[in-house]
């Protein structure tokens, strides 16, 4: 009538469920599947063209058509190749200025949740006067101050973005750090600070990943917005650079500006998509 | 040609194709009434042309203050508010007959006016009239509508600065003496001219207003009740409130070139040529290893197509440079310079000189890395950086493109001479003096916006004095010619493009032809 | 509650001092020049421009400016523009209210209606609703801004022309009374339909899952048992309770009163706050970005500190918190 | 027979769950008459609650439940689609955690009221007030947040918005279950009064059969979804027919020999000499220990009770050396652990180990049970090999032990947790185990079974624990000595059976009379 209900079949593993779950969801499959390809595209893309982005096809402003798939840009350069490469920076963007972010967030979140209540008051207070400045705002001053790079793109976004997730890390590690499990860790002799790092902070990952998706996101309208306003370097090839320089031939090539923003419209989407669906699937709400 | 989704918008509101220019044939006596709204890039920091250049104070500034002369179409100077003068045989004496107005307050406008406008607000503040003030030796004012002004040596583009686009325009005297032009609150708030509109409502951020000065001395003149400046910070905006019918004019300096296809192809708008001669070029630091011998700077001229920059990067508007002054003053050119025959489009050619200059590929193919500089408004900047980084990859060259802000780069390149190459474009005003020289002269070199190529070659600056102070065309355009063979063969400077910039306006604001490089409105009317 | 308001307020000072004095370090680091900005493209007498440089105080060193912009800014003086000739904080009190025109009805409607239909999404349970508000929630937070501001002008402004393309009024003037009323809404109406799109978005997300939360509440349970018809348990006990979370987002909405809209405001040309933003930094106009920014920080914190009043409000034990700290 | 007052017969309740369907109640027969009060007890998932909420009709809509059976009230047939109409008229319900079914923004005042004016539109604020007075809460006890209550305070509302239901059975799912004794025994005290005095009829549902044996006329055992024992409380509790009641009684009731007092050879492993420990400072500085003594010997277990609040928990967590004491010593094995440095202190420690309430959160989601137990075996210096681990497992009866290893804790019931609890203290080779209420979630048969597997791992290995428990009964069977803590304070300490029997001191007097026992 109770206690050994041995069972090991693969569909009682919470770890395994959850991963069945994911893949039995469409939205997931579809979102992550444009994100592999995406990223494939950034990959490989460059390399197959090798040499091409700079390549001025004799004919500009030459609408879609079987000889160039997306038609030619204002320097007649073909739009496609133009996108291939774009994706390679925006990508980077966004993933770049994701990862960064997640990471100091992580590590500044964990320090403050875990450590004492002074550390804790000071490091938010810190982490209010960033987040008190305005995220756009500052982006563009800064990138006045040190001129465009897709480098500095990544860093701007990057520190505009770690208070959130630093947030959120610490409220996670505030509440895991007061679970019984923690102190049973404490009572076989580990130091604090392998309990923060293998005990702690593994488990308050989950919200923080998905928030990381979400800024992948972000960073990348925010790399088009910064594009827009003339902010980021021509030298370099991004789907908010085209799109910004082809705003200005709305009328005689629409796809210029069309082909970059559905682009971002679809990546930004999917991260959307695939950050919610984790977090679903990791909210332990959502198992009843 | 087929035309996309986007482009027939224009189309549908009447035929296809259409000429440029709207034909005066077909336009009917001027009629009076209406409003007509121009477009301004930003809120005006004050409405004075006399002290400051930047482009929003300008366009709104001539609609209410006139010169002692007009420029019109062409660079044909025609009297304004100096009703005729007389000079003298030496070209050292002019004596204005003024004309009988008042000011938008009431006050009578005199000889005083003018006096006091030239000595003691143009000549110290207007970055442009200063340089003719520099020759001015005395203004001398000896009934209310006689002005006399002694030149300390001859200065034959003396008579057009003194329009108001130059920093000519006369202020009232009674109301400016004794402050401080620049925080006056007429210059900074509301203005008081003779012009033929007179201001009327500033909303900061989004429009200044100015109705018809019913006492204007030209009788029947303006036939406009009024026009507006709207406040259109994004260039692509000024298309779009054009084409969706809320403003009426989009001045020259500020109207995309982008769009100046579609407009031409649509007949419920024209396009205006500007009058204003104006160069694209590329500066060359001249200090730089590499750049500073002839040679590379002729190799990277034959490298780059400038038809194709033409036929692209600036749509198709303009002209390729053949020389390096524009081609709009045939008077000062040189037989014996066209950049067509000197440098050609030939790659190889280049890469011959290149090797003759000693510059050999490395591992990756490179001869030579720059960074090419432009500033970040200029919206056909990353147009041309990015084709020549296409064109110069063919022979080697490797270009990072490198724009910046108008603020840090005007700096970074005219006074501290930071930088490899840019993109700047001079415009010269209809003489080779007024603009032009600034580019090669050792005297201009340190501040903006004069020559920051480091060249410095005495010769030239030698012929430029003498071309300043020389009578007659002839002779002048004798000299010119001279500098322009020196200038040729050095190539400090790349000039690339000869820019004709158009106003875009709607088809049914009629008269604005003759205005010059700023707008006046004067003799400027609605068609029903 | 005055324990707490006297709590936060505490922290506003030094918060906006040092928000102030890295503003005003960073708006003078970056390269160039505001006497350029104002000369124009010809040469310059350099006399010209050194009287330029001391009539701004320019001139002084950097810890001399700073402490002289803090003194005038104690004494309530936000200095004076040097490109518009115009003190700072009448320059910025009427762009501010453009925006605030603008942006105050955005942010109540996307409040409301995210609220309204996030509960929706929650209460009705239907799949394809829930996929459908998801989606557009999504999307709304997947386009750039300036992309489809475009397109909308394109449609509605040049195409169509039901509606203005650019700034906030008819310049050419309309009656008094109801003609101006409908011509203010005709101008916000593509600027505020993408920006409520971009704030409903965030809100909906939000609500939908605070509401699905708050459902499963014990406390539904109890007065389901006790009686209590549906609209009662779901407007008394539903409602509030899934408010907490809510008033976060819509408290972080409207911390971005003021920023939230440059893009928006470049775009349709609407006079606000984000055009002298983005004018000023072409122009380094630091008194006026300076301004901003400190504008910007007062608002974020006041919006913040408002967040934390309503918390306090609807939350008793929010309130019991304070009261106890 | 008469007409009873409810009479459900064959009740059954499916849920669905994707393509497949559980059966959570399956065809039950219950009546109570007018007046009458029943109880039905049984486990966790025996579905007494299910049942419950089914007839008020409160079961989740998300999983998709199916009623079906025959309810007749008063005679009168209720379809099933109606039941959410005699909710709250007929029936009212009080719930388990009062604190989380009372809307924590909306003063408790006003939910009566809310309530009241539902049954009854005409009657005016005082309501409220003879309803609160009724549950013996002051009238200004309205203005009050649940958050500003204790839970007896709350049950109480909870009783006074049944009450304004004016309903004729009240349900009570397990009223006293978070609770202390002391409130329980008040709580049910109040149930009866009001019953008493109102004629109302009561159903109450509780695992604790002591409550049941005193509040009800007649019981219903379930298990399964099934009833499998009906009849008079006396009858079913003195002569139960099923195994599985005769289980659950043996379980329940104080049927324990006193233990034997240990022998001891050596002094104490672990002495606590002057313990006190006071958290904040200046006015809100509350003292939460205070002058603590106490001795453990190898092989013994000392049983710390008392309320909630009295500062056992804070008082492991002072031993275990999870937080420090501000006066006294806490002595292991000679040494003074409060006094060591943090590394020696890692090391001392580790001849002891906890073993916590909540065995949800006790270990790592992201370990495995290889994981945790190599982790553990590490500690003492063995090789972390599958057959120790496996070894472990099995003298924690969770066997074969292999297929465990690559599991997660959390996979795992709340029973075999707690086994899993214990194996990894083994595996540290601890020789005190500080035990914070393992069993006060558990069912009776489960705690029966840990308790055994305890005592069994006592006697092998001469363990020393110290249990902490609020459940008398339990530390009377269990230990061998039982500290009696009072507001911080020991206030009574002696071998097992004497604290029970004779209790000296007024507070464990009160509690020993307060404790529900099943008298047969």
């Amino acid at each position: 009538m109770q206690s050994s209900i041995p069972a090991s079949g693969p569909d009682t593993r919470v770890r395994d469920r959850r991963l069945v779950r994911l893949l039995s969801s469409s939205v997931a499959i579809l979102s992550f599947g444009v994100i592999l390809v995406l990223l494939g595209c950034a990959v490989i893309g460059p390399i197959v063209y090798s040499g091409q982005e700079l390549a001025l096809t004799s004919a500009s402003l030459v609408p879609p058509s079987g000889q160039s798939w997306l038609g030619t840009d204002e320097l007649g350069r073909d739009v496609f190749v133009q996108m291939l490469f774009g994706s390679r920076t925006s990508l980077l963007v966004g993933v770049a200025a994701a990862v960064s972010a997640t990471l100091v967030g992580i590590a500044i979140g964990a320090i403050a949740g875990f450590g004492s209540n002074r550390v804790d008051t000071v490091v938010m207070r810190v982490t209010e006067i960033f987040q008190v400045m305005p995220s756009f705002v500052l982006a563009a001053v800064i990138v006045a101050l040190w001129g465009p790079g897709t480098m500095r793109i990544i860093l701007i976004i990057a520190i505009l973005s770690w208070p959130q997730t630093a947030r959120l890390m610490r409220g996670e590690v505030l509440r895991i750090k007061s679970l019984d499990y923690v102190n049973a860790a404490r009572c076989l002799g580990m130091t604090e600070t392998q309990i923060l790092w293998r005990e702690v902070v593994p488990n308050a990952l989950a919200p923080v990943l998905t928030v990381g998706t979400l800024i992948v996101g972000q960073a990348i309208l925010l790399e088009a917005g910064l594009a827009f306003f003339g902010l980021t370097s021509p030298d370099v090839a991004s789907w908010g650079k085209m799109l910004n320089s082809g705003q200005r031939f709305f009328y005689q090539g629409w796809w210029l500006s069309v082909f970059p923003g559905l682009a971002i419209f679809v990546t930004v989407l999917a991260f959307n998509l695939a950050g919610d669906k984790v977090a679903e699937i990791f909210n332990p709400r959502s198992e009843d | 040609m087929v035309f996309p989704m986007l482009s027939r918008i224009g189309c549908a509101l009447g035929a296809g194709l259409c000429l440029t220019l709207p034909t005066h044939a077909q336009d009917g006596p001027p009629v009076s009434g209406g409003t007509a709204i121009f477009a301004v890039g930003s809120d005006p920091a004050t409405i004075n042309r006399n002290i400051s250049t930047s482009t929003a104070d300008g366009l709104v500034s001539c609609v209410v203050y006139e010169g002692l002369v007009e420029v019109r179409a062409g660079g044909v100077i025609a009297p304004l508010l100096a009703s005729e003068w007389t000079v003298s045989d030496d070209n050292l004496v002019y004596e204005f007959t003024l004309r009988q107005a008042n000011w938008h307050d009431g006050q009578p406008f005199t000889s005083a006016d003018v006096k006091y406008t030239l000595e003691e607000v143009s000549a110290k503040f207007s970055s442009t009239f200063s340089i003719t003030a520099a020759v001015i030796s005395s203004i001398e004012a000896p009934a209310p509508d006689k002005i006399v002004v002694t030149l300390d040596q001859p200065y034959d583009p003396f008579l057009m600065s003194l329009n108001c686009t130059q920093g000519g325009a006369i202020l009232p005297k009674h109301l400016f003496e004794g402050t401080d032009p620049a925080t006056n609150p007429v210059s900074t708030q509301a203005p008081v001219g003779t012009g033929a509109f007179r201001f009327a409502e500033w909303r900061r951020g989004e429009y200044v207003k100015f109705e018809r000065n019913p006492d204007y001395w030209d009788a029947g003149k303006p036939y406009l009740d009024g026009v507006i400046a709207q406040v259109l910070p994004q260039s692509s905006s000024r298309t779009q409130a054009l084409m969706a019918g809320e403003i009426d004019y989009v001045a020259s300096q500020i109207m995309p070139s982008s769009d100046y296809r579609m407009l031409a192809d649509n007949p419920n708008f024209a396009l205006i040529p500007s009058p204003v001669p104006s160069i694209d070029v590329m500066v060359v630091n001249t200090t730089r290893p590499g750049l500073d011998d002839a040679k590379v700077r002729q190799a990277l001229m034959m490298a780059t197509d400038r038809d194709y920059l033409l036929a692209t990067a600036y749509q198709g508007a303009g002209a390729a440079a053949t020389m390096p002054f524009t081609n709009r003053m045939p008077w000062a050119a040189d037989a014996d310079t066209d950049y067509t025959k000197l440098y050609p489009y030939d790659p190889d050619r280049a890469i011959a000189l290149l090797d003759q200059a000693g510059l050999m590929p490395d591992a990756d193919g490179t001869r030579l890395r720059v960074a090419l500089g432009y500033l970040s408004d200029d919206q056909d900047g990353p147009l041309v950086a990015t084709a020549i980084k296409s064109m110069w990859s063919k022979v080697g060259v490797d270009v990072t493109i490198a724009p910046g802000e108008r603020a840090a780069m005007v700096p970074k390149i005219f006074v501290d001479n930071d930088y490899d190459l840019a993109l700047v474009s001079y415009s010269s005003g209809g003489d080779p003096a007024l603009g032009l020289a600034r580019m090669w002269v050792s005297s201009a070199a340190g501040r903006c916006c004069g020559n920051p190529t480091g060249y410095s070659n005495p010769e030239v600056d030698q012929l430029f004095d003498q071309a300043q102070q020389a009578a007659g065309q002839q002779a002048r355009g004798a000299i010119y010619a001279k500098v322009q063979h020196i200038l040729g063969r050095d190539l400090p400077t790349l000039t690339l493009h000869e820019r004709i910039l158009s106003s875009g306006l709607t088809a049914r604001l009629k008269g604005m032809e003759h205005e010059y490089y700023l707008p006046t409105f004067r003799e400027a009317w609605l068609q029903d | 509650m005055s324990r707490l308001i006297v709590s936060r307020l505490i922290w506003v000072l030094p918060v906006v001092f040092i928000v102030l004095v890295m503003n005003f370090l960073l708006t003078r680091l970056v390269p160039g020049d505001p006497i350029t900005a104002l000369i124009g493209d010809f040469p310059a007498p350099p006399e010209y421009e050194a009287r330029m440089r001391a009539e701004f105080g320019l001139d002084e060193p950097l810890w001399r400016q700073l402490l002289l912009y803090l003194w005038a800014l104690v004494q309530g003086d936000l200095g004076y523009s040097f490109f518009n000739r115009q003190p700072v904080a009448q320059l910025l009190w009427e762009r501010t209210l453009n925006t605030l025109l603008l942006m105050v009805p955005v942010l109540i409607i996307s409040s409301v209606l995210g609220v309204l239909v996030g509960m929706y999404a929650a209460v009705q349970r239907s799949r394809a609703l829930d996929v459908l508000i998801s989606a557009l929630s999504l999307g709304g937070k997947s386009v750039p801004i300036f992309w489809s501001g475009q397109v909308l002008i394109i449609l509605f402004a040049v195409n169509l022309q039901w509606l203005p393309a650019q700034g906030m009024q008819s310049i050419r003037g309309v009656d008094p009374g109801w003609p101006q009323v409908w011509d203010f809404v005709a101008h916000w109406l593509m600027p505020g339909a993408i920006a409520v799109a971009f704030n409903m978005a965030i809100v909906a997300r939000v609500a939908r899952v605070a509401f699905k939360e708050s459902i499963l509440g014990d406390y539904v349970t109890t007065g389901r048992a006790a009686g209590l018809s549906q609209r009662v348990v779901l407007f008394r006990h539903v409602m509030p309770n899934a408010m907490i979370p809510i008033i976060t987002v819509v408290g972080n909405n409207f911390s971005n009163l003021l920023t939230g809209t440059i893009m928006v405001e470049a775009v349709f040309g609407w006079p606000g706050l984000g055009q002298v933003f983005m004018t000023s930094i072409a122009q380094r106009d630091y008194p006026v970005l300076q301004g901003v920014f400190l504008l910007v920080t007062l608002v974020t914190i006041l919006a913040n500190l408002i967040t934390d009043i309503l918390y306090a409000i609807v939350d008793p034990r929010v309130r019991a918190g304070y009261a106890r700290a | 027979m008469e007409t009873a007052f409810l009479d459900v017969e064959n009740l059954g309740v499916t849920y669905r769950a994707g393509d497949r369907s559980v059966v959570a109640v399956g065809g039950v027969d219950i009546r109570i008459g007018q007046g009458e009060s029943v109880g039905i007890v049984g486990e966790s998932g025996s579905g007494k609650s299910t049942f419950a909420r089914a007839i008020m009709d409160l079961l989740p809509a998300s999983a998709q439940p199916a009623i079906t059976g025959t309810i007749r009230l008063d005679g009168k047939d209720v379809k099933i689609a109606d039941l959410h109409r005699v909710r709250g008229r007929d029936f009212a319900m009080v719930f388990q955690d009062p604190l989380s079914y009372l809307d924590p923004l909306m003063r408790v005042g006003d939910q009566i009221a809310e309530v009241v004016h539902v049954h009854d539109r005409k009657a005016g604020r005082d309501r409220v007030g003879e309803l609160l007075e009724m549950v013996q809460l002051q009238r200004t006890h309205a203005r009050f947040y649940p958050h500003e209550l204790s839970g007896g305070m709350r049950q109480r509302v909870m009783i006074a918005m049944a009450l304004a239901c004016k309903a004729r059975l009240l349900i009570a799912d397990e009223p006293t279950t978070a609770l202390d004794v002391t409130t329980q025994k008040e709580i049910l005290l109040l149930i009866a009064r009001l019953r008493r005095d109102l004629g109302m009829s009561l159903l109450l549902i509780s695992h604790d059969l002591g409550v049941v044996s005193e509040m009800c006329e007649r019981v219903y055992v379930m298990l399964r979804g099934k009833v499998i024992e009906s009849g008079p409380v006396r009858d079913v509790f003195r002569t139960p027919r099923h195994d599985y009641t005769r289980a659950l009684i043996a379980a329940g009731s104080d049927q324990a020999k006193p233990l034997p007092v240990p022998v001891h050879d050596n002094g104490p492993i672990l002495t606590l000499r002057g313990v006190g420990k006071t958290f904040g400072s200046g006015a809100s500085a509350f003292r939460v220990l205070d002058g603590i003594d106490l001795d453990l010997h190898q092989g013994e277990t000392v049983a710390l009770v008392g309320e909630s609040g009295s500062g056992k928990s804070t008082l492991a967590r002072v031993i275990l050396s999870l937080i420090a004491p501000d006066q006294g010593d806490v002595t292991l094995n000679g040494q003074v652990l409060n006094k060591l440095p943090a590394a020696a202190l890692q090391k001392a420690r580790s001849a002891m180990y906890p073993v916590f309430q909540d065995s949800s959160e006790a270990f790592n989601p992201r370990r495995n049970i290889r994981g945790v137990l190599s982790q553990a075996l590490d500690v003492a210096g063995v090789p972390a090999r599958d057959a120790a681990m496996t070894a472990l497992l099995e003298q924690v009866q969770l066997r074969p032990g292999q297929p465990y290893l690559d599991r997660f804790a959390h996979e795992l019931s709340g029973g075999q947790r707690q086994r899993l609890a214990i194996a990894r203290a083994l595996a540290t080779g601890a020789e005190v185990i500080v035990a914070d209420e393992p069993l006060s979630g558990a069912d009776l048969s489960i705690r029966a079974l840990v308790v055994d597997l305890l005592r069994q791992l006592q006697a092998d290995r001469s363990l020393a624990y110290i249990f902490i428990t609020h459940d008398i009964w339990l530390a009377h069977s269990f230990a061998h000595r039982i500290a009696v803590m009072y507001k911080g304070r020991i206030v009574e300490e002696g071998p097992a059976d004497a604290i029970i029997r004779h209790p000296k001191h007024d507070y464990t007097r009160k509690l020993v009379a307060a404790a529900p026992v099943l008298k047969l």
